[in-house]
């Protein structure tokens, strides 16, 4: 790190300067939050169509195997494998977590909590680059020799560990270091996110004063940090069985398989959670805004929270039910899990109650935001059956978890995303967005999202396991009915990827031909709408104060129904 | 890390605002929580594959030297003492205070050469890091604490460089922060030296 | 509802099925319910002209207990299920019942070879059968199974019995299954493990009594025996093969 | 919400009860010593961070006390 500090270190005179910039340097070089913001998002949107493009791939090869897939050619075993793996690990690594986290984070914590930048500018523009580091090295492992690597996102060894076994020697390695450099990016951008929103508050923002997003990004970068370390560690012991020979992992040198499944598991689970917290947080901005009422119990909903969090680091080992741990430890871990559906229930039910009395407005992002909730109730209730250890026996690999985990993290990253970006989108371009065409949008990715991940449900509970890249070798599952719910599933993803080329029309042209944005659009009470859109550099003119908290709508005695945060009384 | 308590990082522009405590100390803070974990995951696996060994160390594999390295360790926990000792001075006496930091940054450097000349030592005897799982272990652990051992020197260089220099001044903050991460360094030290030598 | 998809082959593949059951009953109401009330509150609080939404910030108890009385229910419920899922799990995974046969399971990439204990009932021993990708068992007898692994991790996973287990290198992992079912069902290797992970299923084949079972071990040491599991993908093939190449047939005819 | 811990301690105390009682029947067959210390790491593991969060939720808590006092006074 010391070493990347030294070449950085050149640009920093051009950083925080106030003259006319460059297009370079501004775009690329910029330490502005916003920019930083925006650099992440765009990656993280080009991550998306490459995950969506890989997901595109093998789900074709399902349904049609052997045949040659149109844009992308024939999927082989060690193809399909690699596909999945970098589907994961590309749209939880590479999209959830810098859209969810870094994108929104970046641009709504200054502009939320009232001041002018991150705490640690230069911090954040370096994460930045890290990141695109680790995107770059992604890449590289796709292309070199032996192909990408293909043991899953969970890369469990042996098989991750020993060239012999998954035959992709420096993919296995490269993709492993990609995964690292992009875990110290999300480091030094969370150490900066929880240090801005804890330090950078503008005067009179009490922590109930707060908005409810900006604390998830801030809990979840906690928990991010708190759960990374073990996997760093067992990323670094991973890599040295890979390239110096070491045999942590690898039994037939006396090390222990199943401890990478714990340190990896360690964090694979909180990471669930880091990324849903901002997600909710999301949902809550918009939910109050669109339906002009106050959160149901923001501070029931801040402690749920908090409780979440905790209860996210003992459930971990619910992965590993039948992996070979002792059976009388999976009861201890089954009642965790189960325990933490309770603080998400209660968030959820709050949520619900916030549309009670409301004067809800159908606008395109609370059509996302409402899309969430019953997307991610979907995810969350089969959840249960996964977490009964005893049930898991039987689901444990197979489709049931697929379309379980999709049902939760495709709210989460995909329409979370979605719903923050019609909201924000004013703010982060100055322009509206096309509000048929965001309908038209929405309609078209919640519906046949449901037709590729119901039917999935099925072929779970038939017993189908997962990563197969064709089912003729178990003739149990190479029946006729379900090679047609594998098609079905197939058409629906189709349908899904082809109608976001609407979004992508939406979302370029508006940036130039759209209506020009007030400050304000959605009548909101943050503080990101006090400002211009899009906000110059350095965002206030004057630093505001803060006199009551985020979601003061529909105030009796008021004559409108918003009360913005820095307003003083306004009787 | 030494990138969050190097003292070249802007402070904050917007320091008028009262901060809960000087975010370096706080960035030090969370990073340190992170830091806990990761050691924590390393003495984890130790113990796991430890645990799993039939004979430890194995057979034929040299033992590690206890008592020199005790001896080391005293050398760290001194430096520990010179900074509590130089932060402590650091408003009132500032040639006093730069004297006891340098030598804080001399005696980690001891440390360091010490445990490097140690390992050179061993290498020699034969215990490698492909030689056993139990020289796997020792090479990864001692080695993640040297090279954060490393990393805490940089901060502390960084910080007496400023203090030397008169464009820039060094705050108590900043020197504070450099004094978390050192205590931590050091105070993970003993866990580790009586997991891996002693037990 | 397990049973409608897959055969319900060993003993306790009905209790797993009944726990699935009775978490869709409890989820299920939980589900529509809430689904119910938003679609009411999105309903009934829609915008209209001239009405304004009520100020209710959920903080007092009279408001709390809207969302708190539901969320205790959850609790119990939640109980339920931990009290009925801790009974199978113990049943099927910490309780080992006498054993009247044993196989011994080993997984390699990527295949998988059985060992049968042969009429002794040992493992180990001289009068050892060892196949390939065939496993046979007797109706009504209780197995004992030891997983092996010669180089990665593998699954070993029956879904008629509702049986799934990682298999480890290094370790033997101990379990039973007690077959209640005479038929011929899928292996599966549930955990990725490597170029060959598709291709490494295996055959499993309950027979009725001892005389079949006899024959077919009798046909496996005079290397008489066809393979059920190379039968059963031929078969297989034929009736794939038949199939039209063109793309949109293919995706006609699967409808 | 009173009723929670409670309900909690009880479902965990019943589940404990299995480990006296009885042996572990279906257990992979490495050593005792393994089995331990997967317990204890597995425990470690996860109280740590759970400390380390509660410790931190504290320290900031009296840190914005004292920053409101000031602000009072």
């Amino acid at each position: 790190m010391g070493q990347t500090t030294v070449t950085h270190d050149s640009h920093a005179a051009h950083g925080h300067d106030h003259h006319e910039q460059s297009f370079i340097m501004k775009y690329f070089f910029s330490t502005d939050h916003k920019i930083i913001g925006l650099q992440y998002m765009f990656t993280g949107m080009f991550m998306a169509i490459v995950g969506g493009y890989f997901a595109y791939a093998f789900r074709m090869q399902l349904a049609f195997p052997g045949m040659e897939v149109p844009l992308y050619g024939t999927v082989g075993p060690g193809q399909y494998n690699m596909l999945i793996t970098n589907h994961g690990a590309i749209m939880i690594f590479w999209v959830a977590m810098p859209v969810l986290i870094a994108a929104f984070g970046n641009i709504l914590i200054p502009l939320m909590i009232g001041c002018d930048d991150m705490v640690f500018p230069r911090l954040n523009r370096l994460s930045y680059q890290i990141f695109l580091l680790s995107v770059v090295v992604l890449f590289m492992s796709f292309f070199v020799q032996g192909g990408g690597f293909g043991g899953a996102w969970t890369s469990y060894p042996p098989l991750s560990a020993v060239a012999e076994y998954n035959l992709t020697d420096w993919g296995a390695s490269l993709w492993l270091i990609a995964v690292a450099l992009e875990f110290v990016a999300f480091l030094i951008g969370g150490i900066n996110f929880v240090t801005t929103s804890m330090n950078a508050r503008a005067p009179g923002m009490r922590m109930t004063d707060i908005p409810i997003v900006v604390w998830m990004i801030v809990l979840a970068s906690i928990m991010f940090m708190a759960s990374v370390g073990p996997l760093i560690a067992g990323s670094v012991m991973l890599l040295m069985d890979q390239r110096v020979g070491t045999t942590f992992f690898v039994p037939s040198g006396g090390g222990d398989p199943v401890l990478w499944q714990h340190l990896f598991w360690f964090f694979g689970h909180p990471e669930v959670y880091v990324v849903l917290l901002p997600a909710l947080g999301i949902v809550a901005e918009i939910m109050t805004t669109f339906a002009r009422k106050k959160l149901f119990g923001y501070k029931t909903i801040l402690y749920t929270t908090f409780a979440t969090g905790g209860l996210a680091f003992v459930v971990w080992a619910h992965h590993q039910f039948i992996a070979g741990i002792d059976p009388r430890m999976a009861n201890i871990f089954l009642v965790t899990t189960l325990l933490i559906s309770i603080p998400i229930a209660e968030i959820l039910f709050s949520y619900v109650a916030t549309l009670y009395g409301g004067s809800i407005e159908f606008r395109t992002p609370m059509l996302w935001a409402l899309g969430f909730l019953v997307t991610f109730l979907l995810g969350g209730v089969t959840g249960i059956y996964l977490g009964s250890s005893a049930l898991d026996i039987y689901f444990h690999d197979s489709y049931f978890v697929i379309a379980h985990f999709h049902s939760t993290f495709f709210p989460i990253a995909i329409i979370g995303m979605f719903a923050g970006l019609y909201h924000w989108y004013p703010k982060m371009f100055g322009r509206m967005m096309d509000e048929t065409l965001g309908k038209i949008h929405f309609w078209g990715t919640i519906i046949p999202f449901n037709g590729i991940f119901l039917p999935l449900f099925l072929v779970g509970m038939a017993g189908q396991h997962r990563r197969i890249y064709n089912f003729q070798h178990f003739p149990d599952l190479a029946t006729a009915d379900l090679q047609g719910i594998r098609v079905f599933a197939t058409v629906s993803l189709v349908t899904m990827l082809l109608f976001q080329f609407v979004f992508a029309y939406n979302f370029f042209v508006s940036m130039f031909k759209g209506e020009k944005a007030p400050a304000n659009p959605w009548k909101s009470n943050t503080l990101e709408w006090t400002v211009p859109s899009p906000p110059p550099h350095g965002n206030f003119a004057e630093l505001p104060t803060v006199y009551r908290g985020p979601y003061e709508y529909s105030v009796p005695g008021n004559k409108e129904d918003y009360w913005p945060q820095n307003m003083p009384d306004r009787n | 890390m030494i990138l969050l308590v190097a003292p070249e990082i802007p402070a904050n522009s917007n320091a008028e605002r009262r901060q809960l405590v000087s975010s370096s100390i706080f960035a030090t803070v969370i990073l340190i929580m992170t830091e806990v974990m990761f050691f924590a995951a390393l003495i984890s696996a130790y113990m796991i594959i430890r645990s799993g060994a039939e004979e430890w160390p194995p057979w034929g594999q040299p033992r590690l030297p206890v008592f020199a390295t005790a001896l080391n360790s005293l050398t760290l926990l001194a430096s520990a003492f010179c900074l509590h000792r130089s932060v402590k001075v650091f408003s009132s006496q500032s040639s006093q205070s730069k004297q006891l930091l340098a030598l804080t940054i001399a005696l980690g450097t001891v440390f360091v050469s010490v445990q490097g000349y140690e390992w050179v030592q061993l290498i020699s005897f034969g215990l490698t890091i492909t030689s056993s799982t139990y020289g796997g272990v020792f090479y990864l652990i001692i080695g993640a604490h040297g090279l954060h051992v490393i990393g805490g020197l940089l901060a502390l260089l960084a910080c007496l460089r400023r203090l030397n220099s008169t464009s820039q001044q060094l705050t108590i903050d900043n020197l504070r922060a450099a004094q978390i991460f050192w205590y931590f360094v050091v105070g993970v030290w003993p866990v580790l030296y009586t997991l891996v030598y002693l037990l | 509802m397990i049973e409608y998809f897959v055969p319900s082959a060993s003993t306790y593949a009905g209790d797993i099925d009944f726990l699935f059951d009775m978490i869709t009953v409890i989820v299920g109401f939980w589900f529509v319910m809430v689904l119910a009330v938003m679609t009411y509150f999105m309903v009934r609080f829609r915008r209209k002209e001239g009405v304004r939404a009520s100020y209710i910030s959920g903080d007092p108890h009279s408001q709390k207990k809207w969302t708190h009385y539901p969320h205790y229910s959850v609790i119990a419920l939640d109980v339920v299920i931990i009290v009925f899922t801790v009974m199978v799990w113990v049943d099927v995974k910490q309780t080992l019942p006498q054993a009247e046969d044993k196989i011994r399971v080993v997984g390699q990439q990527w295949s998988w070879f059985f060992i049968h204990s042969g009429p002794d009932g040992k493992l180990g021993t001289e009068d050892d059968v060892s196949t390939v990708n065939d496993l046979h068992v007797k109706k009504d007898t209780v197995y004992h199974f030891e997983l092996e692994s010669r180089d990665v991790l593998h699954n070993f996973s029956v879904p008629a019995f509702r049986l799934r287990q990682d298999t480890i290198p290094g370790r033997t992992i101990t379990g039973w299954f007690e077959p209640n079912k005479t038929g011929v069902y899928d292996i599966q290797c549930a955990e990725i493990c490597g170029y060959g992970h598709g291709i490494m299923g295996a055959t499993i084949v309950v027979h009725e009594d001892q005389q079949s079972y006899d024959a077919a071990m009798e046909s496996i040491r005079n290397r008489t025996y066809e393979s059920d599991y190379q039968k059963r993908l031929q078969k297989m093939t034929v009736s794939t093969a038949s199939n039209s190449e063109s793309f949109t047939d293919k995706l006609l005819s699967s409808f | 919400m009173k009723a929670v811990p409670a309900i909690v301690i009880t479902g965990l105390a019943s589940l404990f009860l299995h480990f006296d009682v009885q042996a572990c029947a279906v257990c992979f067959s490495s050593s005792e010593n393994t089995r331990a210390a997967f317990y204890l790491t597995t425990a470690f593991l996860t109280v740590l961070p759970v400390a380390m969060l509660i410790g931190g939720f504290y320290w900031v808590r009296k840190l914005q006390q004292k920053h409101d006092a000031v602000d009072q006074s």
